[in-house]
């Protein structure tokens, strides 16, 4: 297991894990953000977070920076997050047309107020 | 230019510009001008477009590269003036295409028959007969496989080793047949514009008569029809340039279908469509046979090419159906192969002791040995037969002759187009093309198929009075020819005479409907001396009748183009007779079907052109058709006077083309097999002084005497029709009826079909129906009980307790779903961390040991 | 915009590596600053100094430009749309030929009281002026100002293009923010067009833009314009039909997404007041002013770049003095600065363009502005982005004139990965290189 | 003491930025206001994936993920706004949930992190070695089918195109267009059903 003080950190190379951990922080608070916010564009941006935190895995598995080895994802990562770019770019247009819709349905944007699904 | 390469492309575009024509005018015909004026010039436009490629094809490509042979027949060299004329041709040829001399080298056939063969595939120059008369005709000295070049655009399916292909086996007969149905049908194309105006307007037909009395009156249909031509087109070319017997079979029924279409042209006529859907019905039957003779073939041969599908270097990867039944190493003879034996053996077991027994006796050199290789024979025998019953509906055989005389109710161009250069030219050419698989005992039933057809059809000719009918009868009978001639082994003279009788059988229905055109009426009993009215038509239709019947100078090589052919199947039924005088029926029936045809060939001209007009009226009313009609006219008298001479300065002459793709191992004389008698002579034995001469004459004389007949009778007036007819009552009424074949037909096929039908739908009604009503009591009975006993109380009771608990167990798992998105995504974060948690902890207790070495790498 | 060459063994080496790697390292100011001694002492000892400094020089260059530009720009607008409106006033007074106006303007604004709506949303509303002016900036680093072996640019960035139209399109972020945090319905009704506008008219801008990076294979702007080598008629504008109508849609489409007249919707006084920025008065309104001018001045630039041949003038004359790196570092100096020259004349040229279409058509209601983006600049853009594909397969390497254009860099361009050196030299390799000099049309 | 090696001291920067706004969305409670720290976490995301060598995709992430998207969002704060700030208040239990769960979601999450020994920082020098390559055309020639990042690829169908995302790229066109038009669809203003029929000048 790594050293993780300060010092260290700035004269060695950081690595895969190092990403990892910037991306489980903004996962996990991009969940928070969606477990929370009573806002439907809010819980939008948590998926927005949540997106952005797997496209910064893709791109640690994939770097030559990070991981020289044989069983970096290499190009095919890059790959990987572009779709990832495009497909949540596709989410947040949908995203946005349900939550005007449900807008227009209920004058409000306060998904607690959505629960017409109750059992 | 290389054959190989430009042979294919030029003929595929000669065989899709009608296509294309096709697609167009079904989308936009309707829009092309006024009721689709300008599709018929479309369709012009595409067939000349296609006539001018394949006749690129023929002179630009082919003749250039594979020079005609130096002496075409054998038998003449007792003529002398071809031999030089031969020679001289070679020489002109070979300069202009120094080139090529080296790859088409000539390969004597003594070495052919004795060295391994440096034969590269379909390259194989024709042989040199100087080297082959050398050679005697003995059973080595046979010819080597024709020039060909196959090869494919489009694999449709494949299943295993089996596929079907789209592709092309290019030989001099293929090209010939582009260049004759090209140019009859830009001659018909060009007649039926001037033919076909009356559709540009809105049509009354004087036929069909509506409920309310009034004559039918429909928009003009112009477009459609010349739609359907280049579909026909089409479709011909496609039967013609197919490389194999799945791609033949396809655009087979597409001929039918535009066949089926353009007979039934007018619809709106009861005769009309009935004509139609008996073509279209009576074709399907002898399909049927063709279907079991392809099965028969694919099945034991796991081919459908016709030629040898070679790799990038010319190696054969895989041999097609003629090579595969003539190998090399049996001297090129037709022989079934070992999967044809095999098979044979596995289906019936009977014949294959014949095989062990003659393998023992066919040693000893006993020419009447008792049948040997039996097995495969049969099989051979089934296949060549099967597709031959294909050829019999499409070209109008006996039995199956019945729907070409009802084919007229289409427009005449389209019988012109039918009846010469399309359709039943097809089943010849098939036969033609299929030659090298027929066994001699499958050539005998060709031949006496022909036989019947020909004496048939010419008979039932001469009481018609239809000026249609009469010509449609006439083609039946000259179709009997050619098959008779490729059964007898004539295949050059069965072809021949397929493309001589194209062109004036063609000119001659052209000219009957420029008569229709212009008396409109179809009966000859009230027409006469129209010559002076339209000479054009009178005189080109003269030249044609001549053709017909095989007009020249016997024993020379002047005449007509009927002349030649004509006299070459005669000469080989004289050839068959001398080997086989079993079967002498078949060498006198074309001298007697000469005699008749000229008899009524030209009781048909005069009573249309000679003597005085019998309907006044008629007469006066007669014009001349317009020139877009008597140009083609006069263009196909032309073909029909000129198609058999050879080119003056060089020996370009059909049958010298024809001779080039002369199926591999017919030359020899061959013999039968399950019929030991039975011998098929080498064709160029026919060419034999002794054999010519007595032919030449009988031919001619029997010909003069059918023309002297109808003078008598039709121009001098000497005999009175009416009188004849009288006295021979019972036969006219025979021959007027057609030999009563329609009748016969309804008794013996469709009314005992109609009683069959009767009889089961007695037996459906009455015993099947009434078990069922009988059984659906009982069921309804039984139901009542099992209801109230079993269904209440068991079935009822478990769906009940079911349907109780699943509410139960909803009633509480409901309180959480709380349809909060919030608290789903808390559920989703919790579950995701007791999974971790899971996971470690069964990694770490050891319960799956593999699980933490994966996660390292 | 750096880099002269230094010294001849840095280039001796650079020599060496023609054809095993193909964009060459070029020399940083912060190499200078390293190898910099005055007799034998380093006046630069540690590399992070060194670099720091370097970034400074080029902020303060790129800073530097982009305001007095501003004030050029400013002062430009004024006389033209006097000229053309006969205006009296720009005319006739400040100072000679009335450059002391802007100046004045300028402190007037500085001077001014900075004020904030009650009820607005401080944070934002303080950030958003920033928030403009930094994009309107950042996309000046990639902008290269001369080319060559030795190009002057900022960053020297593998996908220059895409990286400057990225950044610009932030700036409509700062616009939103402030015409949101203005508390004022005028200044949201502005943002909201401005989104709605720019966002719209990056999509045909994107695809004009593909045109050139297709024709050249790179995304990389020295590359693209040093592709335009040599006569005009070697400039992209001209290459083929296709292109020429491209460029017009492009210039179109950037005047809207830099909402100037006629596409000025988002701050339209006739309607909204002033639009985003109602509520902003003195150093604040100033940077959304200098940020507009200033993203006015990158995508002229960028449009002379692309299409204008960027730093070749319409002849060779560099080339014609000799004034390249291969004759010595000062030459290539001096060429470099003729270059620079050519960049900003273009630009300054394209910004007049601007102004005199602005003076000259009346501004557009918002659903023309759309129709002329979604009905017209975005088909024809896409027609002309096929036509040019086309042209550039069927009649390779011809341009509008008929004639052959000549290859244009003057050093092998190539994107390095192909030439690796540790990769043997097989078969395989030249097989998989086919399609990237199809696809690259050298 | 060791010379500080740059590139951590960027990705410190960066990845510092970007944390700090992702809490900064996390904790806001105005709409607009965490529209604009999603802004800066994810441009700072950006700046991480320049200094994992992705150029492009930094720049394809400043240009839709900042650009597009966000300006998107920020639409439909705008549209939806009824007050003037929008904020809704979150129940203080659903925060101290939410906050134990994630604890140990990120617990999880960083532990496993570094127990993968292969994810483990290389060398210095090992690192310092690593040659920059240029991606933009080994990830346009990937999407088109080419794999030109791969030449010792053995097989050949599979380095011409076969491994390539072309198919998956024009999956991901057609996708993209259909979202657009279902949004658009979905989107589009309503009509009220239960407004008098409102006469046209022109009719009368």
């Amino acid at each position: 297991m790594q050293n993780l003080i300060l010092a260290n950190l700035l004269t060695e190379p950081i690595g895969v894990a190092h990403y990892v951990v910037v991306s489980a922080f903004m996962f996990t608070c991009g969940v928070l953000c969606m477990a929370t916010k009573r806002n439907v564009l809010g819980v939008l941006m948590g998926v927005e977070l949540v997106l952005n935190a797997a496209s910064i895995n893709l791109i640690a598995f994939g770097s030559p920076f990070l991981r020289n080895d044989a069983n970096s994802l290499g190009l095919d990562g890059q790959l990987m997050t572009l779709f990832v770019i495009v497909l949540a770019a596709a989410e947040a247009a949908v995203a946005l047309a349900i939550a005007l819709n449900f807008y227009n349905n209920h004058d409000s944007i306060d998904v607690d107020r959505a629960d017409e699904l109750l059992g | 230019m290389d054959p190989a390469s430009n042979l294919p492309m030029l003929l595929m575009g000669a065989w899709l510009v009608p296509l294309v024509s096709f697609v167009l005018i079904l989308f936009f015909g309707k829009h092309m001008g006024s009721h689709g004026k300008y599709a018929g010039h479309l369709a012009t436009l595409a067939i000349v477009t296609s006539a001018v490629l394949s006749f690129t094809a023929m002179f630009g490509v082919w003749l250039p590269s594979h020079p005609l042979p130096g002496a075409a027949h054998h038998g003449e060299e007792h003529d002398g003036e071809h031999a030089e004329e031969g020679g001289n041709l070679h020489v002109s040829l070979g300069t202009s295409t120094a080139g090529l001399e080296t790859q088409f080298t000539v390969h004597p056939v003594a070495f052919l028959a004795d060295d391994s063969h440096a034969q590269d595939d379909s390259h194989e120059a024709p042989n040199d007969h100087a080297a082959g008369e050398a050679h005697g005709h003995d059973a080595h000295a046979n010819n080597g496989a024709p020039i060909s070049h196959s090869g494919e655009w489009y694999t449709i399916c494949k299943f295993g080793s089996l596929k079907l292909t789209i592709g092309y086996y290019i030989d001099s007969l293929t090209v010939t047949m582009f260049c004759m149905v090209s140019l009859i049908a830009s001659c018909v194309h060009f007649y039926a514009i001037g033919y076909m105006h009356d559709e540009l307007h809105d049509f009354t037909d004087p036929e069909v008569t509506m409920r309310d009395g009034k004559k039918l009156k429909r928009p003009g249909r112009f477009y459609r029809f010349f739609q359907y031509l280049s579909l026909f087109c089409f479709s011909m070319f496609g039967i013609v340039i197919a490389g194999n017997l799945a791609m033949v079979f396809i655009f087979w029924e597409l001929v039918g279908i535009c066949s089926y279409f353009l007979i039934g042209f007018y619809i709106e006529r009861k005769s009309a469509s009935t004509a139609a859907n008996k073509a279209f019905i009576v074709n399907r039957v002898g399909d049927f046979g063709m279907l079991i003779g392809m099965m028969a073939l694919w099945s034991s041969l796991g081919t459908f090419n016709f030629g040898d599908t070679t790799d990038a270097e010319g190696k054969i990867v895989e041999r097609g159906m003629f090579s595969q039944l003539h190998t090399e190493e049996n001297g090129y003879r037709l022989q079934p192969t070992e999967s044809m034996i095999a098979e044979e053996k596995r289906m019936c077991p009977a014949h294959s002791d014949s095989i062990i027994e003659s393998s023992a006796e066919s040693a000893s050199s006993d020419v009447h040995a008792p049948p040997k290789n039996t097995a495969g024979q049969w099989l051979l025998f089934i296949g060549g037969v099967g597709v031959f019953c294909g050829c019999v509906g499409k070209s109008a055989q006996f039995p199956l002759h019945v729907w070409l005389p009802d084919a007229m109710e289409g427009p005449t161009p389209v019988s012109a187009l039918v009846h010469s250069a399309t359709m039943v030219a097809a089943g010849v050419y098939l036969v033609g093309r299929f030659f090298p698989v027929f066994t001699p005992e499958a050539l005998l039933v060709i031949a006496y198929i022909g036989c019947i057809t020909l004496l048939i059809a010419a008979t039932i000719a001469i009481t018609a009075t239809d000026i249609k009918r009469v010509l449609a009868y006439s083609t039946v009978s000259q179709l009997g020819y050619m098959m008779l001639s490729l059964g007898l082994g004539g295949w050059v003279a069965g072809m021949f005479h397929l493309i001589t009788h194209a062109f004036f059988k063609g000119l001659l229905f052209m000219c009957s409907g420029s008569v229709i055109h212009g008396v409109h009426t179809n009966d000859m009993t009230e027409m006469g001396g129209l010559r002076k009215k339209m000479p054009i038509t009178a005189y080109t239709m003269l030249a044609g009748c001549l053709a017909i019947i095989g007009a020249g100078i016997p024993l020379s090589t002047i005449g007509f183009s009927g002349y030649y052919s004509k006299d070459a199947i005669i000469e080989q039924a004289f050839s068959f007779g001398s080997q086989n005088p079993g079967h002498v029926i078949l060498q006198w029936a074309p001298v007697v079907g000469a005699f008749i045809t000229a008899f009524y060939m030209f009781r048909l001209w005069y009573m249309t052109f000679a003597g005085e007009p019998r309907n006044q009226h008629r007469y006066d009313h007669a014009h001349e058709s317009p020139k877009v009609m008597t140009v083609p006219l006069v263009v196909l008298a032309v073909f029909a006077i000129g198609i058999g001479w050879t080119l003056p300065g060089t020996n370009l002459k059909v049958t010298n083309l024809l001779e080039q793709s002369r199926p591999i191992g017919t030359l020899a004389t061959s013999q039968g097999t399950l019929l030991p008698d039975l011998v098929i002579p080498d064709e160029h034995l026919s060419h034999e002084w002794e054999i010519k001469k007595p032919a030449g004459i009988a031919a001619f004389s029997t010909a003069a005497m059918g023309l002297l007949l109808a003078t008598i009778i039709y121009l001098w007036k000497k005999l009175n029709p009416d009188e004849l007819k009288q006295s021979f009552k019972p036969v006219h009424g025979f021959l007027w009826n057609k030999w009563w074949f329609d009748e016969i037909y309804g008794a013996l096929i469709i009314a005992p079909t109609m009683l069959l039908a009767r009889l089961v739908s007695r037996f459906d009604l009455g015993i099947i129906d009434a078990i069922l009503h009988g059984s659906a009591a009982v069921c309804k009975g039984l139901s009542k009980v099992v209801y109230a006993v079993f269904d209440r109380t068991v079935v009822d009771g478990m769906v009940d307790g079911i349907a109780g608990v699943t509410w139960d167990l909803g009633l509480g798992l409901r309180k959480i779903q709380t349809g909060s998105l919030r608290q789903y995504i808390m559920f989703i974060v919790i579950g995701t961390v007791v999974l971790f948690i899971a996971i470690s902890v069964v990694q770490n207790t050891g319960l799956v040991g593999s699980l933490g070495t994966d996660l390292t790498n | 915009m750096s880099s002269c060459p230094v010294g001849a063994g840095s280039r001796d080496k650079r020599d060496d590596d023609i054809g095993s790697v193909g964009l060459k390292e070029e020399p940083q100011v912060a190499q200078f600053l390293l190898d910099f001694t005055i007799f034998g002492f380093d006046v630069c000892p540690w590399p992070w100094l060194a670099y720091t400094i370097a970034g400074f020089v080029h902020v303060v260059l790129i800073l530097n430009l982009v305001a007095v530009s501003a004030l050029v720009f400013i002062w430009l607008e004024r006389k033209i749309s006097g000229r053309i409106q006969d205006r009296l006033g720009p005319t006739r007074v400040g100072g000679k030929f009335g450059w002391l106006q802007t100046l004045a303007d300028g402190l007037k604004l500085l001077t001014k009281e900075d004020l904030r709506p009650e009820g607005s949303d401080g944070m934002l509303f303080r950030v958003a002026p920033y928030v403009s002016f930094c994009a309107s900036i950042a996309a000046f680093i990639a902008i290269p100002f001369a080319g060559g072996e030795y190009p002057w640019i900022a960053q020297h960035l593998n996908t220059g293009v895409f990286f400057v139209l990225a950044v610009m399109g932030l700036e409509v972020f700062g616009v939103i923010l402030a015409g949101y945090a203005s508390a004022s319905k005028w200044s949201l009704f502005g943002a909201m067009r401005e989104a709605a506008q720019v966002v719209t008219y990056e999509v045909p801008l994107g695809m004009c833009v593909v045109v050139p990076v297709l024709l050249s294979g790179s995304l990389d702007m020295v590359v693209i314009g040093d592709r335009q080598a040599g006569l005009f008629t070697n400039w992209l504008v001209f290459h083929d039909p296709f292109t020429f109508i491209t460029f017009w849609v492009y210039f179109t489409c950037a005047m809207a997404s830099v909402n100037r007249a006629p596409f000025d919707l988002a701050e339209a006084e006739s309607e909204l007041v002033a639009g985003f920025h109602t509520e902003y008065s003195g150093l604040r309104w100033s940077f959304f002013f200098m940020a507009e001018y200033g993203s006015m001045f990158a995508v002229s630039i960028l449009a002379s770049i692309l299409f204008l041949g960027g730093w070749h003038g319409p002849f060779p004359i560099t080339e014609w003095l000799g004034l390249t790196a291969e004759n010595g570092a000062v030459l290539g100096y001096l060429g470099q600065l003729l270059g620079l020259g050519n960049v900003l004349l273009k630009g300054t040229i394209g910004v007049c363009v601007m102004i005199w279409v602005r003076w000259t058509l009346p501004r557009l209601r918002i659903d023309q502005v759309m129709a002329v983006c979604l009905k017209y600049c975005t088909p024809i853009a896409a027609a002309m982005f096929l036509g040019a594909t086309f042209w550039h397969y069927s009649l390779p390497g011809k341009n509008f004139f008929g004639l052959l254009n000549k290859p244009a860099a003057t050093y092998e361009v190539s994107e390095g990965w192909q030439n690796q050196a540790s990769q043997p030299e097989t078969e395989e390799h030249l097989a998989i290189s086919t399609p990237l000099t199809k696809l690259g049309g050298q | 003491m060791q010379e500080i090696y740059w590139p951590s001291v960027f990705f410190l920067l960066f990845s510092g930025i970007s944390c700090a706004f992702a809490v900064g969305v996390l904790l806001s409670q105005n709409i607009v206001r965490m529209a604009f720290y999603l802004v800066l976490s994810l441009a700072a995301t950006s700046g991480l994936f320049f200094l994992a060598g992705a150029d492009f995709v930094g720049a394809m992430q400043l240009m839709i993920y900042v650009g597009g998207t966000l300006v998107l969002l920020i639409f439909g704060v705008m549209l939806t706004s009824q007050e003037r700030f929008i904020e809704m208040h979150t129940w203080a239990g659903d925060w101290v949930k939410a906050f134990l769960a994630g604890g140990a979601l990120l617990f999880i999450l960083v532990s496993a992190a570094f127990s993968v020994p292969a994810w483990q920082s290389m060398d210095r020098a090992e690192a310092e070695a690593v040659v920059a390559s240029k991606t933009v055309t080994p990830l346009g020639m990937g999407l088109l089918g080419v794999r030109v990042d791969k030449p010792e690829e053995p097989d050949a169908a599979r380095r011409d195109g076969m491994a390539g995302y072309l198919f998956q790229f024009e999956i991901v066109s057609v996708h993209l267009l259909v979202v657009l038009i279902g949004a658009a669809y979905l989107a589009r203003a309503k009509r009220k059903r239960d407004l008098p029929a409102v006469q046209s000048d022109g009719s009368q």
